[in-house]
């Protein structure tokens, strides 16, 4: 099976990740959209994983490793970036990313 | 190694100095001994590694140019924490956190400075970026910060998911993360690794607000409490730029590889100092202007990143120092003005004038007038910019953008010396008074004799 | 005696220091005494030199002060030139100088002691500019006289500094003389360029190895003669003269008939060789002189002043010299120079003495009758009205003559204008002469009662120039009364290189009495209608109309220089800051600067803390440089 | 030529993971959205199975849906969000995002469809499996598994600092 | 060693001054100027006797390759000793004015005297940009500080500009220095002639741009008048007797010999500019109405004839513009002391609101009308040995250019007399007649004006001796 496929796919899940983020006001669900487009990186880093290993290359684990971090890493941002939306929330009562526009020009 | 050791050590000190220690007087006295042992620590590396480099695991190389940096940032930091340091009690309660959120970001741009994997580089911009997006709704009272905190959140992870497709592709067309393997410059040019670079450069550009990724800044800086924006648009900013001129520098050049994203970032470079500095000149605060500013001047450290020869990486080095120097010390300023605007500055002169004459030797500094440090800073990248050959009409650009940038900075200058005012200022202490007139020696002495830090390149 | 040569000049300059430096403590005795005595000195100096020079076979000597300008190959000595026509220069200016020098004591006593000292400093300056012009062994020397001399006449006509009016005559004197010293200058540098040197022996040396064909000689001359029309008010640069009266009479005298004014016949005769290698320019220097004869012998018809009478009578008879410089006759010139300079000055200072008595009038409509109360002043008025108009036996009688003649012989047309221009200027002369002097007094009776002969001081120097005037003639007597010319004798070594290029035209000695005899009855005619008009006149009042009209205000030259040049220049320069510096180039600088403004409000714009707006402008972003980054390359 | 069971079964959940990532995007329920999101990640760790990623799968199910998911959940049950709430954007601007996510997409399709990758083979591989993935990262990126407790670390005191209430 | 003491006088005693209180600023910068002017004659003899003991070249910046590399010749000592000439002169003139912060004042002013030395003995291009800029920074500030109502835009505008045009310079000079063979600075290898003449031509643009603005030439001249108007008198002087000699001392030290095919490709383009600058600047002096503004235009006209005889360059030439560069700087100062001593008595500067003076000062008078023939070139005054060797220089090159330039002969007559008269002549008013005649300082240092004036019209062998080796230099490497 080609990998382009999973290029296609993944990239499709990223733009829609980016559709999302730009369609959407609500904060929570904007983060939302950008999890998933660290999933089709994820999705996508592990077809190179197995096209790589398909190759014959040893260290093609290393790509499933950094999937891994990218995982870690994303654990981490979500519990900063729920605080700081509970945070906001707990201030100004909305999540609305529009009404923030304290700072300007 | 030893300066990432001991940042992250320092890090948990301080965390738990906040446990142990009450008075928070002492907590930044503990900072300042853990950066200075710290500082140490990293120069004292300098002689194990004296011919070379040194690789751990092949996930961080540890050289010359690596320690070296690490000190120009453990000293801006330095300066940083005993200009500004007690300004940090003023943000909130958690001073021994926010010490240690510190500390955490210098781990990162220690790993900036030296990563040899994609792996370790995406790691260290998360390092840097999370305690950002903390420091930056540090005051969390205040709508602008938890504003500020927000919208570098959201925007922050955005690029994050764009940097991680750039190395995925990256990764999918040379199956390697080491960046010392990658061999892009080499051969024919694979789509994979070029869409990878691009998203790869758009990420970073990101992290160094270069244009158009570079809406966050102005907003970002001007929420968080100014504390922090001087460290964030300085040592944190000069982080992102080693990762970025490291990465492209050891990984992407060469070959018609470079050409591609030459063209591409002269563009972004092009765009941002004309953005940067065209929004500076209408600002009413100082504080967004030197926004604005920052993304000005990380505009010409772009003409570094494009210019792929040694003059570039000796430009990199003096640019961040002259920059983070300057910049810290007006933020310093800044900070004890209770009016941010430049009508604040209003007849400073006369009531504080050595207030007023370090100021202006920082905004000398920062528009490249000679003598100061930040002449050689500009003159560096401009020649690495020259050399490059092809580059001459972004050169143009940039230094009509710099002459722009007098109209900014002289601002201040016009307003402290030449308008009649009675400026707000918190109380002034001797010993700030000395700090400041050290910082701006710093900056004459670097601006005369730049060679003694080039020796060190 | 040469060697002291370079004392003829400096005395002046001393004068001048000592005037200048200690106005304030110097009685006005003590100035008068130093500034007469520096020029009676130099003058003696002079006469020394004269008589030195005079001997045959003597031959041009150059005294080398000191190296003015030596820049690479190019090197101008200050050196003074002694020769025939020089020496003879110099006595005119000092001669001429002594006299008016000693009449201004007496003329400027009103003056406070400071301006009195001021007055002698100033003409002691120009005495000494006039020798430098006269001296100076090489075109740049000259030049250095000849803007010195421009220099004194500006200040010497602005004198009064008060008087607004005074001032701007000054000012246009200074700014036309300008005019032509441009062209001076840019003879000069023609000739660095193609002679590589300036000095006059070498310059001569070299055109005269060109010989006639060259382009380059005519070019020089072109130039050069644009110097002397400045310096001679000569058409078109000739209206700053008339508007020069403004200065104290004597300066009139001096200045602006007897000396500065010929500086431009003195350049000419002295580069005769390079006028003659270029016979249209020759031409265009007659042409120029005679039509600057006619035009301002007719104005001078219908002039009120007595001093613009004399003034558009200079232009007039510079013109003539002009004209005997166009058709050859170089020594006609000098001589012309010489006997004008004594019959213009003696009527100048004659006018003087007439505006003294009068207490400062001009207008010669509130004059007449004068005869009676000041018997010197009209004796020598009258003969040098006389000499002027060439009554024969009289100075100007020979010198005119000999232009007529020498004209005749190349061009008959030119003859005759000529020839009508010596009796317009016997008429004007006998106007002025009958208005002055006879008939009845027409002014106040306060003026009257004033009336007097002038001091000793001023009528010696009539005296003097009146006895110059009648036989000032006779060294240059012509051939055809038998005996020798002394004067073309004297002068021949100066004129010699020009001789084997010149035509040579011979006038039979028939020819010339009958030309003599014509000219000498007609003026005497016009003498007797100018009486017969004038000698009783009454001053109706009648405003003049037609082409009177146009006479009197001088063609409306001023006018149309006005309109065609002066506004022009003034509009041009409101122009030039208003439109094109004001709202041109400074408002694209500033435009530049508001540009960055304007901009930096649209670009803040952006900025419009919407984070949709900031992502979405990030990834459209994104694809316009992944299109050029990417698909475009 | 028949598909393949491979390609059957990439075909049906490729379907179902774009659907329901759309359906994270245009719910208005924000609920809905945490449950679309929910499916798309189980379909992801479906591929991850099919790419011989076993661990990852299972990693993935655990920390995306198990945890953070249920963080997300937690949140918007907190605030009590729910379709009302959320003003809908203006709508040119919503278009216009959803345009230039569009453009993008077209532009990274466009770059990247003439790379040249090899297939990928049907039979498994065993890089995926927990002991060789342990042996790598316990080995080669022991550096970078220590460096992320930083990460973590900063991540911690970050929370504290702001979620914290201050008296 | 002198070449070096001559920088280190007066930034070491400007430092100083800046912590001086009451009189010491005034005096120190008097004592200053007296010592710089007394190094400047110390080393004009040492350079006829050993010129080479001037140059002196020690490491600033190994790794660039860039010098301290200082040194006099003929060209830079006659601006150095314009410049302590000038500064002496200043000193003295305003010895009686009470600035207020006069310490900052005189620092300032030292300050900038430094800058000035050291651009005119700077052998080190880096070393050359630095003290070009350094030149300016006191300067700004005095304008802004002291200067008149509208100085804050003014300056800055005229900051700003000239700043644009070092940065292109700046981007010129790091051009020449990558193609250096040995990568160095100094003037050697500068004009070792690496560049090639496709460089050269758009390098000499960059360059020209610095020198063109700081002249200034026409069109770049707009901050000129306005700047000259609006600071203190004593810092116009600064500016216009000595810091415009900065850009044409710039075209004839790194235009000319480092860019010869540049220069030879482009003269006429600067020749017209220039030439169009002479007519353009006389013809709007002519309506100004302004006593500052009309100097500053005269200005314009005699810069622009002196750059226009720079890109002549032939030796007649440049020999003109050499010494005209000592000449007009000393001209144009004396007007300017003129012009100060005159606002400092009736703080006034319209022209129509003058006349009559010389009723009431004569001396004044006097000074004001020898200087003012000197600066329309009078024979026997010093500005007529420099005019006339450029024009004829000029000639040579194109009799044209000359003939066009020449037109601004003409118009200095007319502005220059106008400006005479207004100030001088005609009827007193109630203003003017209060005028009182100059003072001792005043009288002392415009008589030490008049005396050059003077000495080198008649004489000016001496200068055109110091003068004639930088020529010989310039054309051999042309």
């Amino acid at each position: 099976m080609p990998v382009q496929y999973y290029i296609f796919l993944s990239i499709a899940l990223f733009c829609i990740g980016v559709m999302g983020v730009l369609m959407r006001r609500n904060a929570i669900i904007i983060f939302m959209c950008v999890e998933l487009m660290l999933n089709a990186v994820n999705l996508l880093m592990v077809a190179f994983s197995k096209m790589w290993a398909d190759a014959g290359r040893v260290d093609a684990g290393s790509a499933q490793i950094f999937v891994f971090f990218i995982m870690v890493v994303a654990a981490a941002e979500v519990a900063v970036g729920l605080a700081i939306i509970v945070m906001v929330y707990r201030n100004s009562h909305s999540v609305d990313i529009n009404i923030m526009n304290r700072l300007k020009n | 190694m030893n300066a990432l050791i001991f940042t992250a050590l320092s890090g948990v000190v301080m965390m738990f100095a906040g446990l142990f220690v009450r008075n928070k007087q002492h907590i930044k006295f503990i900072a300042i001994a853990a950066l200075l042992i710290t500082f140490g620590a990293n120069l004292a590396e300098l002689s194990t590694i004296a011919a070379g480099s040194r690789t751990v695991y092949g996930m961080i190389t540890i050289s010359n140019f690596s320690i070296l940096f690490n000190a120009v940032a453990f000293g801006a930091t330095l300066l940083f924490f005993l200009l500004s340091g007690s300004a940090f009690e003023k943000v909130g309660e958690h001073v021994s956190d926010y010490f240690a959120l510190v500390f955490f970001i210098l781990s990162g741009i220690t790993l900036a400075s030296s990563f040899s994997s994609l792996l370790m580089l995406f790691l260290a911009i998360e390092i840097i970026s999370i305690p950002q997006y903390i420091l930056a709704g540090s005051d969390k009272k205040n709508p602008k910060s938890n504003e500020a905190s927000l919208k570098y959140f959201l925007m922050g992870s955005f690029s994050t998911g764009i940097l991680l497709m750039g190395i995925t592709l990256i990764y999918g067309a040379t199956g390697t993360f080491n960046i010392n393997e990658l061999g892009l410059g080499e051969g024919e040019v694979s789509p994979l690794a070029l869409c990878g670079i691009i998203l790869l450069a758009f990420a970073l550009s990101f992290k160094v607000s270069a244009a158009p990724f570079h809406f966050w800044t102005p907003d970002v800086y001007d929420g968080s409490p100014t504390v922090f924006t001087s460290f964030m648009a300085t040592v944190v900013k000069a982080g992102g730029f080693i990762a970025f001129i490291r990465i492209f520098h050891i990984a992407f050049a060469g070959g018609v590889i470079s050409e591609h994203w030459q063209l591409l970032l002269s563009v972004i470079t092009a765009v941002t100092l004309i953005i940067g500095n065209f929004t500076a000149v209408f600002q009413q605060s100082v504080k967004r202007m030197l926004a604005y500013s920052s993304i000005a001047q990380a505009g010409f450290m772009l003409l570094a990143v494009i210019a792929l020869n040694d003059l570039a990486t000796k430009g990199i080095i003096l640019y961040a120092a002259a920059y983070s120097v300057a910049t810290i010390g007006i933020f310093a300023v800044l900070i004890k003005l209770k009016d941010y605007t430049f009508d604040g500055f209003n007849g400073l002169a006369r009531t504080q004038p050595l207030l007023a004459v370090t100021t202006t030797i920082f905004l000398f500094s920062l528009a490249g007038i000679p003598l100061t440090a930040g002449f050689f800073a500009k003159y560096f990248v401009l020649a690495a910019a020259v050399q490059q050959g092809n580059l001459l009409w972004l050169v143009i650009v940039a230094v009509l953008c710099a002459a722009i940038s007098v109209y900014y900075y002289f601002r201040v200058i016009i307003a402290m010396y030449f308008k009649q005012g009675e400026p707000q200022t918190a109380e002034i202490t001797g010993g700030f008074k000395f700090l400041l007139v050290l910082t701006a020696a710093i900056v004459i002495i670097l601006g005369v004799f730049p060679g003694l830090l080039l020796q060190l390149i | 005696m040469i060697n002291l040569v370079w004392l003829v000049p400096f005395l002046p300059l001393l004068g001048f220091l000592v005037n200048g430096l200690g106005r304030r403590y110097l009685s006005k005795s003590l100035a008068g005494i130093v500034g007469s005595g520096a020029v009676l000195a130099a003058f003696v100096i002079s006469l020394l030199i004269f008589l030195e020079v005079k001997q045959p076979g003597f031959q041009a000597q150059v005294v080398s002060l000191f190296d003015f300008i030596s820049a690479g190959s190019l090197q101008i000595p200050f050196a003074f030139q002694v020769d025939q026509l020089s020496a003879l220069f110099l006595l005119i200016i000092t001669g001429v100088g002594t006299l008016i020098h000693i009449y201004s004591t007496s003329y400027m006593h009103d003056e406070t002691s400071e301006g009195f000292a001021r007055y002698f400093a100033y003409l002691n300056l120009f005495i000494f500019s006039m020798l430098i012009l006269v001296l100076g062994a090489n075109y740049v020397m000259m030049f250095i006289g000849w803007e010195g001399v421009g220099l004194c006449s500006y200040l010497l006509i602005g004198f009064w500094y008060k008087n607004t009016n005074y001032n701007n005559a000054a000012k246009k004197a200074f700014i036309m003389n300008r005019i032509g010293d441009l062209g001076f200058l840019l003879g000069i540098f023609m000739m660095i360029v193609n002679f590589g040197s300036v000095t006059f022996p070498e310059v001569f040396e070299k055109a005269a190895a060109l010989g006639a064909h060259s382009a380059v000689i005519p070019i020089i001359a072109i130039l050069l003669f644009v110097g002397a029309m400045g310096k001679s008010a000569q058409l078109p640069l000739y209206t700053w003269l008339p508007d020069a009266m403004a200065g104290p009479t004597p300066v009139s005298a001096l200045i602006h008939a007897a000396t500065m004014v010929t500086a431009g016949i003195y350049m000419i005769a002295r580069s005769n060789i390079l006028y003659t290698l270029a016979p249209c320019i020759q031409t265009i220097v007659a042409v120029v002189g005679l039509a600057t004869a006619v035009l301002a012998a007719s104005i001078a018809l219908k002039q009120d002043d007595i001093k613009k009478v004399l003034a558009y009578s200079t232009v007039s008879q510079l013109g003539y010299m002009f004209l005997a410089l166009g058709v050859g006759a170089y020594t006609t010139a000098v001589f012309h120079v010489m006997t004008h300079a004594f019959f213009k000055a003696l009527l100048f200072l004659g006018s003087g003495s007439v505006i003294h008595a009068m207490g400062g009038e001009q207008d010669i409509r509130k004059m007449g009758g004068l005869k009676k109360f000041m018997p010197v002043t009209n004796i020598t008025f009258l003969i040098g009205c006389l000499a002027i108009s060439g009554i024969p036996g009289l100075s100007g009688f020979f010198s005119k003559d000999e232009i007529l003649s020498s004209t005749f012989e190349v061009n008959k047309i030119m003859y005759v204008i000529g020839l009508i221009t010596a009796l317009m200027t016997a008429f004007y002369m006998f106007r002025l002469y009958y208005m002055t002097f006879q008939g009845k007094f027409r002014g106040t009776h306060e003026q009257e009662h004033h009336l007097h002969e002038s001091p000793a001081a001023m009528t010696f120097p009539l005296i003097v120039l009146a006895t110059l005037s009648v036989f000032g003639g006779y060294i240059g007597l012509p051939e055809v009364f038998g005996a020798k010319n002394l004067l073309a004798e004297y002068l021949a070594p100066v004129f010699a290189p020009s001789v084997p290029f010149a035509e040579v035209h011979h006038l039979e000695h028939n020819t010339e009495w009958i030309l003599m005899g014509l000219s000498s009855v007609l003026v005497i005619i016009t003498i007797f209608i100018a009486r017969s008009l004038f000698r009783n006149y009454q001053d109706t009042g009648v405003q003049r109309t037609g082409f009177a009209k146009v006479l009197e205000n001088k063609w409306y030259v001023d006018e149309l220089y006005d309109a065609i040049i002066v506004k022009p220049l003034i509009g041009l320069s409101r122009f030039f800051e208003d439109a094109i510096e004001k709202s041109g180039i400074d408002r694209l600088i500033n435009g530049v600067g508001r540009s960055v403004s304007w901009g930096s409000q649209q670009a803040r714009l952006l900025q419009n803390g919407q984070v949709g707006f900031y992502i979405f402008a990030m990834v459209i972003g994104m694809v316009i440089l992944f299109v050029i980054g990417f698909l475009l390359k | 030529m028949g598909m393949s069971l491979q390609q059957i079964i990439f075909g049906v959940l490729s379907v179902i993971s774009l659907v329901s990532a759309l359906g994270v995007v245009l719910s208005k329920n924000p609920v809905t959205s945490v449950l679309c999101l929910i499916v798309t990640f189980f379909t992801i760790a479906g591929h991850y199975i099919m790419l011989n990623a076993q661990f990852l799968a299972v990693v993935h199910i655990i920390v995306y849906a198990g945890a953070i998911m249920v963080l997300f959940l937690f949140v918007i049950m907190l605030m009590n969000l729910n379709a009302e709430i959320e003003p809908q954007k203006r709508s040119w601007l919503k278009y216009a995002g959803a345009i230039s996510g569009g453009a993008l997409l077209v532009v990274l399709l466009a770059a990247l469809r003439e790379a040249s990758v090899p297939s990928l083979k049907p039979e498994s591989t065993d890089i995926g499996l927990i002991a060789n993935l342990g042996k790598t990262l316990f080995s080669q990126y022991v550096v970078p598994f220590e460096v992320s407790s930083i990460l973590f670390l900063s991540a911690m005191v970050g929370a504290v600092v702001i979620g914290k209430k201050e008296d | 060693m002198l070449t070096v003491l001559l920088i280190l006088i007066p930034l070491v005693a400007g430092l100083v001054t800046f912590g001086l209180k009451g009189s010491g600023p005034k005096t120190l910068g008097l004592i200053a100027s007296v010592a710089s002017l007394a190094v400047t004659v110390g080393a004009l003899f040492q350079f006829r006797t050993a010129p080479e003991s001037l140059q002196l070249t020690a490491s600033w910046i190994p790794q660039l390759g860039a010098n301290f590399s200082v040194g006099l010749d003929g060209m830079g000592m006659m601006l150095c000793l314009l410049t302590a000439i000038s500064f002496l002169l200043i000193f003295i003139v305003i010895y009686n004015r009470n600035y207020e912060r006069s310490n900052c004042f005189y620092g300032l002013m030292l300050l900038s005297q430094a800058g000035l030395t050291g651009v005119f003995t700077a052998y080190d291009a880096m070393l050359f940009y630095v003290f070009w800029e350094l030149a300016l920074i006191p300067v700004y500030f005095l304008c802004s500080l002291w200067g008149g109502e509208k100085r804050i835009p003014v300056t800055f505008k005229f900051f700003v500009y000239t700043f644009a045009g070092s940065l292109l310079m700046l981007v010129g000079i790091i051009y020449i220095y990558l193609q250096s063979p040995d990568k160095s600075f100094s003037y050697a290898s500068f004009t070792a002639g690496s560049i090639d003449a496709h460089a050269q031509s758009w390098l000499f643009w960059l360059f020209f741009a610095a020198f063109a603005i700081k002249m200034p030439v026409f069109p770049f001249h707009t901050w000129q008048p306005d700047t000259y108007e609006q600071s203190p008198t004593p810092v116009t002087m600064v500016l216009s007797g000595i810091m415009v000699k900065m850009g044409l001392f710039g075209v004839m030290r790194w235009l000319l010999p480092v860019l010869p095919k540049g220069a030879d490709m482009w003269s006429d383009a600067a020749i017209v500019l220039s030439i169009i600058g002479i007519v353009y600047a006389s013809c709007i002096a002519i309506v100004q109405s302004d006593f500052k503004r009309l100097i500053a235009y005269s200005s314009i006209a005699h810069i622009g004839l002196m750059s226009a005889a720079i890109f002549a360059n032939n030796e007649q030439s440049l020999q003109g513009v050499l010494i005209q560069l000592f000449n007009h700087g000393i001209n144009i100062i004396g007007l300017w002391i003129i012009v100060e001593i005159i606002q400092d008595r009736l703080k006034v500067k319209n022209l129509n609101d003058l006349g009559g003076i010389a009723q009431y000062a004569p001396r004044m008078a006097i000074f004001l009308v020898i200087i003012s023939l000197a600066n329309i070139g009078l024979p026997l005054t010093n500005g007529f040995i420099g005019e006339f060797l450029m024009f004829s220089g000029l000639f040579q090159f194109n009799p044209w250019f000359m003939a066009v330039a020449g037109l601004g002969v003409i118009l200095a007559a007319v502005y220059t007399l106008n400006m005479v008269q207004k100030v001088i002549f005609g009827e007193s008013n109630q203003l003017t007649a209060t005028t009182t005649d100059l003072k001792g300082n005043e009288m002392l240092v415009l008589s030490i004006i008049v005396v050059i004036i003077i000495a080198l019209g008649v004489y000016p062998k001496p200068m055109l001796d110091l003068v004639s080796s930088t020529t010989e230099l310039v054309n051999k490497v042309y």
